[in-house]
């Protein structure tokens, strides 16, 4: 297999992008490019002129241990068949990043969806109300130090079912041992 | 009287409310498969119309305020079936941070039917259970909800603000 | 001592209708379960609906009118059951210009439920008696125009003059009027409701219209409404359009006409409203006025 | 200027699931929309992070449920990807068998969606009973209807049984029988076309800015799949064609569908044909200690409602550190719906998110 047209992608990002991202091929179709929190806009709108138009997601991840979310965009070109993933990282205790609704209108619905599961503020974006949660008292659920075991203990408390357990294990075991007819 | 009850049990009218997964399998019970029409089952639009609400898996926090509420809009005698182990214990998502996990502290449930998901012979079967334990007069969770119903509305207050949420009967 | 049998005779003919209506009903059901490649309930479903419905312990209601509605409607199809000949039995009121009275009170059955459903307020309800009512304007005036020429023809505005004028079978209007027949049968499909003319119910745009708050007994009344114009409108033209004849002949009739309905119905889609008016005022009308080139021809 | 305010769902046969839309109305026209999802939302996601990778596997199917065999495969491919797996070639078969078999399924359920939102209620009876067919054959080979919990991380989970590929032959022979009544009652069906045709037009240029993908994409008249783009599995082997209506309305995407489905049969009859014998599952390390090694990897694709993606990260642990599930409905389900349905009537609500395939359990999960 050849990376031809993958090289090419990672020759003009390098040459339009030389300072501020960085640009490496995963394998076949599958490109990467780091960029810092501040300069995510432009190289976006850059991707998007180079051909980058469909905006498959935006994901985050929640890096506990470097106190830190990525943010992942995931754009894809129609013409050159490639997918790039757009990654940055902002910081865990004040979690800010513009937003990309000017350069893809559909960011609106993953922002709000960054924004209620992990808390990620995003400057712009009217529209950051809930989604998918309503009347949610708990911190933002995906976030790694919310611990969704035992939130749903607390809040949904399971009944205990010890005896009736005990009750049944009992018929069973009668049934093994004969004393009951089956 | 017995005539009554005896069309209770075989016009049973359900309600079109698909909150999980367990819908998949309603639209063969329905159709030319099954056919469940057979037994005087059909989909009906609105809570006001239907004595069958079927809880098809496992309730997010945000369908239980809807569930309730659609399920106190009925008029009764109504009765209620739970699908899927996710309604029993809360199933594949015991620990999912927003899903109820026993249903029957928030609605009576007459009949559960196990199994993830349950096939459309298992819902069948349920049906006629619950056919043969409204004629033995035995389907009587709706009376359970109205005698008990601080109990449930406790439970429910739990998850959910019912000022906000709930129907006062 | 005369009228009160009389009352007897036709509240025993308002049961029996009402029981035909349900069971026409139920065996529609069957006829679609069968098209659909499937068994369908029994053929006495609708019954067992319509006690089930009663049967129900409590309701929801929202006001005197909400309560009043269905009780409207059945009132008004139970009138205007007095004045349909059915076969060749005398109706219980005939008087030159009936026909006019049976096609107003046809009107308010509709309305009782429009001004029931209406105290409702529900947004679907809403909708659907404004659907209802610009439905109304569609198929009425074809039904009126498909029976205008039969009352030219045989000079009468009396129901009962009209189909014992018409005879037996060779002499049924049908061959004669044949046009004005198909504009009739069409404006049933809309009279009855169903697709592709079931605007007003349609579950899935606006979850069964009008009825959408009623539950228990009002449903129940609003059910065997149903069953009832089941009978009356298929009646009308069977009465109008299929000669007369005994009262098994007008149940063969009435049930072939709700067959055509019924299996007209399982396989069309439904017409958005707009749409369904304009589609009654172009065909349809044009095929009524046609019918009545009849009269220059025939005469 | 007040207007009408108007719910459909959670509670209405006019939603495709259970989500609700809150409309404003001026009469009979829609002047604004409001999507509201989050009743099926589960937090699959998270509770993915809390269980080992194996573990995992009878969880994804249920994020779509009229298709979960995407998301088996899905996840298996990206697990496979970061572990350097490769699948021997039957199970790469095996897999696009299950996936066309589960697109006929998923495509009959929406053809009973759509009809049945126009008021065609006997399509849907006889689509989802001959859907009942399909579901047979996956019974037979997976032991599930539903959920099949098939595909693994290096294979599938058990060979072909005897003459299951004759079997699979004579559903496709019946299912093109069948084709011919439905043609006849839905697609060729005059009210339909006058229903559907101008109605819901998503404009091209609209549909790529907001990530339209799959057939709805390709009713608007791009010819994207990701079948052919991204190739996967051992689709560039196989031979089929990608239909391109172009209206863009409501009919069209009907329309697409219909003719994809032909695609999809002939795309089994060649996979029966070529199948080669081998293995179905490569040995894989224990299942409770196995550590995937670390990477991010995202895999995509073609679902009968568009592109589905995984967004895999592993840390090099028992478990996920993160994966994030893209839903083919995210897009045309909330922002495209709520902007295109502004404009239409009342009644062509229904018939308008039913043709856009909008499966709320891939939006929410």
């Amino acid at each position: 297999m050849s990376l031809d047209v993958e090289e090419s992608i990672k020759q003009d990002i390098d040459l339009r992008l030389k300072d501020i991202a960085k640009c490496e091929i995963q394998r076949e179709r599958r490109l990467k490019l780091y960029t810092g929190k501040d300069r995510v806009i432009p190289v976006l709108g850059f991707l998007k002129s180079y051909g980058f138009i469909h905006l498959a997601a935006i994901s985050c991840v929640d890096w506990l241990d470097d106190g830190e979310f990525e943010i992942v965009y995931n754009l894809w070109s129609y013409r050159d068949k490639a997918g790039i993933l757009v990654k940055t990282r902002i910081s865990r205790e004040n979690p800010e990043i513009d937003t990309a609704i000017p350069i893809y209108e559909i960011a609106e619905t993953y922002e709000r969806e960054i924004h209620e599961m992990f808390g990620v503020n995003f400057p712009g974006n009217p529209n950051l109300t809930s989604l998918f949660l309503e009347d949610w008292n708990g911190p933002p659920p995906m976030r790694k130090d919310f611990d969704t075991r035992k939130y749903a203990a607390e809040k949904y408390g399971m009944r205990d079912l010890t005896e009736q357990l005990k009750i049944g294990m009992d018929k069973i075991k009668g049934v093994r041992d004969g004393d009951e007819i089956l | 009287m017995g005539l009554f009850k005896f069309s209770r049990s075989r016009s049973l009218w359900m309600m079109h409310f698909c909150t999980g997964c367990g819908a998949i399998e309603m639209p063969p019970t329905m159709t030319s498969r099954y056919d469940m029409e057979r037994f005087g089952i059909i989909p009906m639009a609105t809570p006001r119309q239907s004595d069958l609400l079927l809880v098809t898996g496992y309730l997010t926090v945000k369908t239980l305020k809807r569930v309730v509420r659609s399920y106190e809009q009925m008029a009764e005698p109504k009765y209620v079936i739970a699908f899927g182990s996710c309604t029993m214990r809360g199933g594949m998502y015991w620990d999912s941070y927003n899903t109820v996990k026993e249903l029957d502290l928030y609605i009576p449930v007459d009949i559960y039917i196990n199994g993830c998901m349950p096939r459309p012979e298992a819902i069948i079967d349920a049906f006629i259970k619950l056919r043969d334990m409204i004629d033995k007069g035995e389907a009587n969770a709706w009376k359970n909800y109205r005698d008990n119903l601080d109990w449930y509305k406790q439970n429910q207050a739990k998850v959910f603000d019912i000022n906000k949420w709930s129907a006062k009967i | 001592m005369a009228i009160i049998i009389k009352i007897l005779e036709y509240i025993l003919i308002a049961f029996g209708v009402a029981i035909l209506g349900l069971i026409y009903g139920g065996i529609g059901r069957k006829i679609t379960a069968r098209i659909q490649n499937r068994y369908g309930p029994p053929f006495y479903q609708n019954i067992l609906d319509v006690l089930k419905l009663f049967g129900k312990r409590n309701e929801a209601s929202h006001g005197v009118m909400f309560d009043l509605g269905p009780v409207i409607a059945l009132t008004g199809i139970l009138t205007s059951l007095m004045f349909l000949p059915l076969g060749s039995s005398t109706p219980l009121i005939s008087f030159e210009g009936d026909i006019f009275v049976l096609f107003y009170l046809l009107v308010v059955s509709p309305l009782g439920m429009a001004l029931g459903a209406g105290e409702g307020a529900n947004p679907n309800a809403t909708i659907g008696i404004a659907r209802g009512l610009t439905m109304m304007l569609g198929y009425e005036l074809v039904l009126f125009v498909s029976i205008i020429p039969l009352m030219i023809h045989y000079d009468t505005a009396s129901f009962y003059k009209l189909v014992q004028m018409q005879g037996t079978f060779p002499n049924w209007n049908f061959f004669p009027f044949f046009l004005s027949a198909f504009a009739g049968l069409i404006a049933l499909q809309g009279m009855m409701g169903l697709q592709p003319f079931d605007v007003v119910v349609a579950p899935h745009e606006i979850a069964s219209g009008p009825m959408v708050e009623y539950s228990g007994r009002f449903l129940g009344l609003l059910q065997l409404w149903h069953a009832i114009a089941v009978i009356v409108e298929t009646g009308i033209i069977a009465d109008a359009f299929l000669g007369n004849g005994g009262a098994g002949w007008f149940i063969l009739k009435t049930f072939s006409l709700f067959m055509i309905v019924i299996m007209v119905a399982a396989i069309f889609p439904r017409f958005r409203i707009g749409q369904a008016v304009k589609f009654y005022w172009k065909y349809p009308l044009i095929i009524g006025l046609l019918g009545f080139l009849v009269l220059f021809i025939w005469r | 200027m007040r207007y009408f305010e108007y719910f459909v769902g959670p509670q209405h046969v006019g939603v495709t699931g259970n989500m609700s839309y809150h409309l404003w109305a001026d009469g009979d026209e829609i002047k604004k929309m409001i999507t509201s999802v989050g009743y099926l939302h589960r937090g699959f996601e998270k509770l993915m992070e809390y269980r080992e990778w194996v573990k995992n596997v009878p969880m994804v199917p249920r994020i779509c449920v009229p298709e979960p065999d995407v998301n088996e495969v899905l996840y298996a491919m990206g697990v496979e990807e970061l572990s350097g797996l490769v699948p021997s070639e039957r199970a790469q078969y095996i897999r696009v068998l299950v996936l066309e078999m589960a697109r006929l399924s998923a495509f009959l359920f929406y053809f009973a969606g759509a009809a049945g939102a126009l008021g065609l209620y006997t399509i849907p009876q006889w689509t989802i009973g001959d859907r009942d067919y399909i579901l047979d054959r996956f019974e037979e080979l997976t032991g599930g209807r539903a959920y099949h919990i098939y595909t693994t991380p290096g294979g599938v989970r058990r060979d072909l049984p005897d003459g299951f590929k004759s079997r699979v032959q004579e559903t496709m022979n019946y299912l093109k029988k069948r084709l011919i009544d439905y043609d006849r009652l839905m697609f060729e069906n005059a009210i339909i076309v006058k229903r559907t045709k101008g109605i819901g037009i998503i404009e091209k240029d609209y549909a790529m800015n907001m990530g339209v993908t799959g057939p709805n994409l390709r009713a608007s008249g791009i010819k994207a799949d990701v079948r052919k783009d991204d190739h996967y599995l051992v689709y560039d082997k196989l031979d089929f064609d990608v239909p391109v209506v172009g209206d863009g309305d409501i009919f069209s995407r009907i329309m697409q569908r219909r003719l994809e489905f032909d695609e999809s049969i002939k795309i089994i009859e060649q996979v029966l044909e070529m199948m080669p014998d081998g293995g179905f599952i490569e040995k894989l390390p224990n299942p409770i200690e196995w550590k995937v090694p670390a990477g991010d990897v995202y895999v995509k694709l073609e679902s009968s409602k568009g592109e589905f993606g995984y967004y895999i990260v592993s840390n090099g642990e028992e478990k996920p550190y993160r994966i994030h599930v893209r839903g083919p409905s995210y897009t045309h389900g909330i922002q495209v719906a709520q902007e295109k349905i502004v404009g239409m009537r009342i009644a062509d609500v229904a018939p308008f998110l039913f043709s856009l395939d909008v499966c709320p359990p891939d939006i929410e999960r």
